[in-house]
């Protein structure tokens, strides 16, 4: 059974109905890539894996259904960390202080050293640690989101468009980065990206959303290899 | 993407009020609420007709609350300034009105508008340090503005414009006499002064809510609520935040000011004691109550701070096979009023006609 | 003694009355990014339950045991007002949490009232109130000030070394973000209120034996609390103490020296906020920029 | 029969009255409680001239605007027969001029400014408590005769009580007044303490105080005195001298020494205790209003104002016009109202709209007041 | 030779003590587009704030056709010419498409409180031309669709492009775009790069974008101004820039 397993999944604001009810599989230590146009609702898949949106169906996360639960009750139990759409920073307090909230439901003496992990992953964030996380600059802030879901030793990791706003010479770096903690810590990931390419390339299953459905699923090489992924997500 | 060489060929989307998409009980929304602000109207033209006495009373402070709400509305709703210090304004119009009518012997009808005028301008220079004050820091400010108003109005200095802790008695706001002798050749009755001081309250509050529906649907009030919503951005558009937040300033102590003016001529008599910091909550109560961005919203918000004091005095009144003495326990039934209001409608009334209206038209 | 030497005193001895209420205030603006408008009933109505307990209509108790029950009591009950009442409404507009705040005040105000009725009740100091200093200040509000400043240690040792001080910063400032990381932002908000209420109950047990004990008894202090509180700087306790006594002080001279005492709240009050419009985030309070 | 009131009938009196019940002067409910407590017992007893009062108590919250709108709808809505024993100067203010105009009686309002006894401007408004000027020429007349050299430094609250208090003892002192008096503080309501002021009277050299305070805030000056070590001759105003809920309160060694005055029977003091009014009252507290406190003397004060009002009823007898009630009301003579001090009485003419004149000195010793000195006169009202 | 429509000179930004920008110059000729690229961190955002005037330089000058813009208050520069979008959104989230759209047109009108609240005759004119070049420009931008919906629950990318929109109602002659293409595949981006060219190309405008995404910026802009921590390392056409070893280490790696 997968790690993570959606079945018929709904989710709605308000009255709207943003997803329309599919499934959406994460394999334990895999990545797993999700694409989709503008709107098509990546974004809201997350959001509904978390229980931050209103959802129907079931996703069940290591044999329990968690459609329902809080967010700081799924986030906790199952070490899932999310790296939001719009990076959620706590703007009022510093890096580090972010950092140190990223680990706030571990009580193992670890945190410690995965400050300098973080740091040695992104030096910038270093340099900045003590300045208020709302004067960052935005590809600054969106390291500090990575970092800050590095920050809990997460099981799974949902990640929203990471590269979104970072130098092309950082994308690169994450994106190692990611493969790393994948490989060596067995961390199993859903990456939602637009830089389809990098994305493609460290996972191994991919899937392909269109206004609320998906469209194509299927291993990441045989979707890179689809004519219209091609034209409309890789420029090839 | 579609080329717009044609000038003058406006896309449809335009033409194309988004409200008329909605249909309640088989008629247009817009429609609907038009046919509203008429029947409202009518029926501000109809009631002293058919009242007098203490329940035309009732109708005349109802609007005038409205007024003093809309000016809190104004600038707490659409321009996200937050004041606890209202009741200041509204005394400025009231003490305005009756030392021009006291020490100056101005007519009543003639101090609207020099009132008006001086809480705009108390407004607008209370606006100018409540610029660099943000948030919590800009209620404390108006908090003890509040406060410190009825201390003022007591001040020795003073006290011979204001009264003093005694404040000021005024004339009676007769009619004049061409409107006497039309009421009296219709009606062949004498105009009460009841229903005189209402019509007079509702002509200037019927003028001042249209200027302020004016003012709210123009570029002005996109600017205010573009300020409320991002002011950096704001700023970015050309929006010169610091005179508008200022202006909104002056333009929401007018509203409560001249709420103010009408209030003394109403009740012919004011003292230090009718602008304490209560005053300020209930424009508050009431503005939050009715929906803080909405301008309908107002007229119920002012008749709730009105008529909600009395229906917790008569639920206190009502316990009295129960408990003894349930007067004492009013405030506590007026506290649970407040709550359960705000449970019933967390976006104030305006809020709730708004999901009410919308439940409606998706069922049909 | 010296007038102005004497009227410093003072106003050090009654700033230490808002000093402790701008202490409770910190605590629920930490809580729930906002002030809380009935903050100042509640902890007069934690001090009737205290008066209650000690008073020999009541349970008579020990003046300590009931000062630990008083505080308790508070606690639970801060907590439950804000699972029982606020939490249905979370997803409101501030605008409209700060409605049922003006509810809590006026069904405290009124149960207060109804309960033990508006004589004004002798509230025990386990100081005594023996004047210290050629009758400068009494035995009691030199004790006031150290309750407080103990009381300023534990919150600041709070905030600064325990993780929970600031997962309920960040619960307060972005739920959303909060929950993310696993903060149970109900429950943050819960113990803010009851940590609020507990610290407003100690600022009342202070405040009373000075006051007496009537329902009104914090209907103007709150204002003086939250000048306080606002001047030292919002998310400081260290602030709020030093701006509540500076609040007393300022008050003192004002009505003494410069405009006497009819004008001395409204003079106050003005040079507070010129105060803040040189320093708009309080004297030790933390600046939060905003940027695009 | 024509003639009577609206709200009067062969069967009931409707009696208006507005009381804040809610908000910061809800301490004086307790003044509308008692008064109906009182109607109540005078109901079981077969009422007054045979008929029941209904007696209609509403909040005003002690709101200028809500005591106009709720006096009106008593007037217009209930159609009561006259509003009487209305709290509070502000609020009373505000319908004073629709009262006189409506022609309805405002009857003994519940407050002791000078202006409620001015029959030739408005003679449908009467007072009933000696007004707050006349105590203060009863302490400026003590002071001159035992103390012509005293400096006097006052504490009034910012308001029309405290500042009658203070015209009355400058009334009293006269010429001398501008030597005499060295400080005066005015404090608000909403002040949390008055200490500061108290710094600055006693700073002023001054060696006797003036108290204008109510009960909350004399307790703390009882006890901020005592606490700056200051011992002036202490004249305590009779809005706040009460035995049980002020004075015990401060603690009794803090005001020994201290002077007041007084024209009503202090509940607390053991005195009264055999007294027969006394018991009356206690019986009436025990059947009628056993949640009252005790110690409250409000309800001293409503139980004998209620007698009073039903004393000029009972004089109207079955002329229940508006016109016959004020004219009874102005028509008591010697009437000796339960509660009242042995030796003071009501009296009121068609010129004389001021109920009760007369005050006792007193000085605290030990546990109690001990009264000293004859009655005195304090009528100024009607001159001033 | 074009004129040169924006100099910057020498400017430097300190916020406490970090150095945000250190001395940056640059020009820009007249309707072209502009890249500006440089790791994050750099000081590309700062520099447009100080562009729009929301930061003040410690030193330098920014000059606009000419005169410099120092002096005049932040709601003055959308009058002067120079219009933006921001990278984290910054739209008035309660209002419509439309609203918005009209809200950056602010400067291009002028009714005041006055005449709106009596609703002069004038005022109402000008509110209809209002209205109706704003809703030129959401259709033009393919926003028809959502002109009447409130933003805030928009997708990110839709967001994105009523913020252009926004932008051009003010009809700048220099457009400030901070990293337009955030959240956009490939197809979306080429929209977005043809739209840019129109700008440019239709409407005459001066464009300075900043990018991360060098596919777009490579292949529309005339001219490319590299810049890390707050100094100008490199400036040149795009082929230049972009082999500049100083602008491979620092920012683009070695995947380009
Ligand atoms: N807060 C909201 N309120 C209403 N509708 C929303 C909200 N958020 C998203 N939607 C709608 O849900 C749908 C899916 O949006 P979602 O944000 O998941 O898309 P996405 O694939 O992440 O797009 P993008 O690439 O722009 O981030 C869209 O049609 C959007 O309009
Ligand atoms: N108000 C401030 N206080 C302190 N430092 C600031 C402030 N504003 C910006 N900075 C710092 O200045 C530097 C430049 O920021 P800026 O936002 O201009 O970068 P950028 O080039 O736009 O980067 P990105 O590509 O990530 O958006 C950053 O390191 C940032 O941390
Ligand atoms: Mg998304
Ligand atoms: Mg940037």
């Amino acid at each position: 059974m997968a790690l993570l397993e959606i079945k018929g999944l709904k989710a709605y604001y308000g009255q709207i109905e943003a997803l329309h009810g599919f499934d959406m599989d994460l394999e334990e230590g895999e990545i797993t890539a999700v694409l989709g146009a503008n709107g098509a609702g990546k974004t809201t898949t997350l959001r509904a894996i978390c229980g931050m949106v209103k959802a129907s169906g079931t996703i069940t996360v290591e044999g329990e259904n968690v459609v329902g639960m809080s967010t700081e009750a799924i986030v906790a139990r199952h070490k899932i960390a999310h790296v939001p759409e719009g990076r959620g920073t706590f703007v009022r307090v510093s890096t580090e202080e972010n950092l140190r909230l990223g680990a706030f439901t571990r009580r193992d003496k670890e945190i410690e050293k995965d400050y300098e992990r973080v740091y040695h992953y992104f030096p910038r964030l270093k340099e900045r640690r003590n300045q208020q996380a709302g004067t960052l600059s935005g590809g600054e802030q969106q390291m500090l989101a990575v970092g800050r879901a590095l920050m809990l030793r997460p099981k799974i990791m949902l990640l929203d468009e990471p590269s979104f706003g970072l130098a092309p010479i950082i994308t690169e770096e994450l994106f190692k980065i990611l493969g790393k903690i994948n490989k060596e810590e067995g961390v199993s990931m859903l990456v939602v990206e637009q830089n389809a390419n990098l994305a493609l390339e460290i996972s191994k299953d991919a899937y392909l959303l269109e206004t609320g459905n998906v469209a194509m699923t299927g291993p990441a090489d045989k979707i890179m290899d689809d004519e219209q992924v091609r034209k409309s997500y890789l420029g090839y | 993407m579609a080329s717009t060489d044609v000038a003058g060929n406006v896309p449809a989307f335009l033409n194309q009020n988004p409200k008329d998409r909605i249909i309640v009980l088989g008629v247009p929304l817009p429609l609907l609420e038009r046919v509203g602000l008429y029947v409202l109207l009518a029926a501000v033209v109809v009631l002293p007709m058919v009242y007098d006495g203490y329940d035309i009373y009732e109708f005349g402070k109802i609007l005038m609350y409205m007024l003093a709400v809309l000016g809190l509305n104004l600038l707490t709703g659409f321009n996200g300034q937050f004041s606890l210090g209202h009741s200041a304004f509204f005394a400025v119009g009231a003490y305005s009105t009756a030392i021009m009518m006291d020490q100056l012997g101005v007519p009543y009808w003639a101090t609207i508008i020099p009132a008006a005028a001086v809480c705009f301008v108390a407004g607008f220079l209370f606006g100018l340090p409540a610029l660099r004050l943000d948030g919590l820091f800009l209620a404390l400010a108006t908090f003890a503005l509040a406060i410190a108003t009825p201390q003022l109005l007591k001040y020795d200095g003073i006290a011979h414009l204001t009264g003093g802790v005694q404040g000021i008695v005024l004339d009676t706001p007769y009619p004049p006499a061409w409107i006497d002798g039309i009421v009296m050749s219709i009606t062949g009755e004498e105009l009460s002064i009841d229903r005189w001081k209402y019509m007079f309250t509702a002509l200037v509050a019927v003028i001042m809510f249209a200027g302020a529906w004016n003012l709210v649907h123009s570029r002005t009030g996109r600017a205010l609520i573009a300020i409320r919503d991002n002011p950096l951005s704001a700023k970015t558009m050309g929006i010169n935040t610091s005179v508008f937040k200022s202006a909104a300033f002056g333009v929401s102590a007018m509203y409560t000011g001249v709420a103010g003016s009408l209030f003394a001529i109403m009740d012919e008599y004011l003292a230090p004691e009718s602008f304490t910091f209560a005053e300020a909550i209930k424009f508050l109560v009431g503005g939050v109550v009715g929906g803080i961005a909405s301008l309908f919203g107002a007229i119920f918000g002012g008749w709730f701070v009105l008529e909600i004091p009395n229906i917790a005095d008569l639920a206190a009144s009502s316990l009295e096979n129960y408990i003894n003495n349930p007067q004492g326990l009013t405030g506590l039934i007026y506290g649970l009023f407040l709550i359960f209001t705000v449970y019933v409608m967390p976006m104030g009334a305006a809020g709730l006609a708004q999901i009410l209206v919308h439940k409606i038209s998706t069922r049909r | 003694m010296d007038l102005f030497i004497e009227q410093t005193v003072s106003g050090l001895a009654s700033g230490a009355i808002y000093a402790c209420l701008a202490l409770a205030v910190v605590m629920i603006y930490q809580a729930i990014d906002h002030f809380n408008f009935a903050q100042g009933e509640m902890a007069m109505f934690s001090t009737y339950i205290a008066w209650y307990l000690m008073d020999d209509a009541g349970l008579g108790l020990p003046f300590w045991i009931a000062f630990v029950v008083c505080i308790i009591v508070s606690f639970i009950g801060g907590a439950a007002i804000e699972r029982i009442v606020f939490a249905p409404i979370s997803d409101a507009p501030v605008l409209s949490h700060i409605i049922v705040f003006i509810a809590l005040f006026s069904m405290f105000n009124s149960l207060a009232g109804f309960l033990f009725d508006f004589t004004p009740k002798q509230f025990e100091t386990p100081f005594g109130h023996t004047p210290l200093i050629d009758g400068v200040i009494s035995a009691h509000r030199a004790g006031m000030v150290v309750v407080t400043l103990i009381m300023l240690a534990m919150i600041y040792a709070f905030f600064r070394y325990t993780p929970i001080g600031l997962a309920m910063r960040a619960a307060a400032a972005a739920p959303e973000s909060a929950r993310l990381v696993g903060i149970r932002v109900g429950f943050m908000l819960a113990l803010g209120w009851g940590l609020a209420a507990a610290v407003g109950s100690v600022a009342g047990m202070l405040i009373a034996p000075i006051t007496f004990l009537t329902p009104d008894m914090m209907l103007g202090t709150l204002l003086y609390g939250f000048a306080g509180a606002v001047v030292g700087g919002l998310t400081s306790p260290l602030g709020a103490v030093i701006g509540g006594f500076l609040v007393g002080i300022l008050e003192n001279w004002m009505g003494t020296f410069i405009v006497g005492s009819q004008l001395k709240l409204t003079v106050a009050l003005v040079l507070i906020i010129v105060v803040l419009l040189v320093k708009p985030a309080g004297l030790l309070g933390r600046v939060v920029v905003k940027r695009v | 029969e024509a003639r009577n009131a609206p709200g009067v009938t062969a069967k009931e009196i409707k009696i208006g009255n507005t009381n804040p019940y809610s908000g910061p002067a809800a301490a004086y409910s307790s003044i509308g409680k008692s008064v109906g407590a009182c109607f109540d017992k005078f109901n079981s007893e077969g009422g007054v001239n045979g008929r029941q009062i209904n007696f209609i108590s509403v909040d005003d919250g002690y709101s200028p605007p809500r005591t106009v709108e709720q006096t009106r709808k008593l007037v217009e809505r209930e159609k009561v027969a006259f509003v009487f024993q209305a709290l509070g100067t502000p609020t009373n203010s505000a319908v004073h001029t629709y009262m006189n105009k409506k022609q309805v009686p405002q009857l003994f309002v519940a407050t002791g400014a000078t202006k409620w006894g001015d029959p030739k401007n408005f003679p449908w408004t009467m007072g009933w408590q000696p007004n707050y000027q006349s105590e203060g020429v009863v302490y400026a007349r003590y002071v001159l005769a035992t103390q012509p050299t005293a400096k006097i430094g006052i504490l009034y609250q910012n308001d029309d009580y405290g500042k009658d208090y203070v015209h009355g003892l400058e009334n009293g002192l006269g010429d001398k007044a501008g030597s005499m008096i060295v400080s005066r503080e005015s404090f608000e309501v909403t002040d949390p303490t008055i200490d500061s002021q108290i710094v600055n009277i006693k700073n002023s050299g001054a060696d006797t105080f003036y108290n204008v305070t109510t009960p909350k805030f004399a307790a703390q000056a009882i006890a901020k005195n005592f606490e700056l070590s200051w011992a002036p001759l202490h004249l305590l105003n009779s809005v706040s001298n009460s035995i049980g809920s002020v004075v015990s309160k401060a603690g009794f060694e803090k005001g020994q020494g201290m002077i007041s005055a007084a024209y009503l029977m202090d509940p607390t003091d053991p005195e009264w205790k055999s007294h027969d009014e006394y018991k009356a009252w206690n019986a009436w507290m025990d059947e009628y209003y056993p949640d009252g406190d005790k110690a409250d003397s409000f309800t001293a004060y409503g139980w004998s104002v209620c007698h009073t009002l039903v004393k000029a009823l009972e004089q109207a007898g079955d002329d229940l016009s508006r016109e016959n009630i004020m004219a009874q009301a102005a028509n008591l003579k010697n009437y000796r109202a339960p509660m009242l001090l042995p030796g003071i009485t009501v009296n009121t003419s068609a010129t004389d709209f001021y109920p009760i004149e007369q005050w006792q000195l007193m000085r605290l010793k030990g546990e109690g007041w001990e009264r000293f000195g004859d009655i005195i006169d304090g009528s100024v009202g009607s001159g001033s | 030779m074009s004129t040169e429509i924006l100099e910057v000179e020498g400017v430097q930004v300190r916020f406490g003590g970090i150095v945000a920008l250190d001395g940056v110059s640059f020009t820009m000729p007249e309707g072209k587009i502009v890249g500006l690229i440089g790791p994050n961190g750099a000081g590309k955002t700062t520099l447009f704030n100080c562009l729009s005037r929301l930061y003040v330089p410690n030193e330098g000058d920014i000059r606009f056709k000419g005169k410099t813009i120092l002096q005049s208050p932040p709601h003055h520069i959308a009058q002067i010419g120079i219009g933006r979008t921001f990278q984290n959104l910054a739209l008035f989230s309660t209002m419509s498409v439309l609203e918005n759209v009209m809200v950056g047109a602010h400067s291009a009108s002028s009714s005041d409180f006055m005449s709106n609240a009596l609703r002069l005759p004038w005022r109402g004119r000008e509110e209809r031309k209002l209205r109706e070049s704003s809703a030129e420009l959401i259709d033009y931008l393919g926003l028809g669709d959502v002109a009447h919906t409130v933003v805030g629950g928009l997708p990110f990318g839709t967001q994105k492009r009523v913020e252009l929109a926004r932008a051009l109602a003010s009809e700048p002659e220099l457009l400030l775009m901070d990293e337009p293409a955030g959240g956009l595949n490939h197809d979306e981006l080429e929209e977005l790069g043809s739209v840019i060219q129109q700008i440019r190309d239709e409407r005459g405008m001066t464009v300075l974008l900043v990018e991360h995404h060098m596919g777009l910026v490579m292949s529309i802009s005339d001219k490319v101004v590299a810049i890390d921590f707050g100094k100008k390392i490199s400036e040149g056409t795009p082929e230049e820039v972009q082999n500049d070893p100083e602008v491979i280490r620092a920012y683009l790696g070695t995947g380009h």
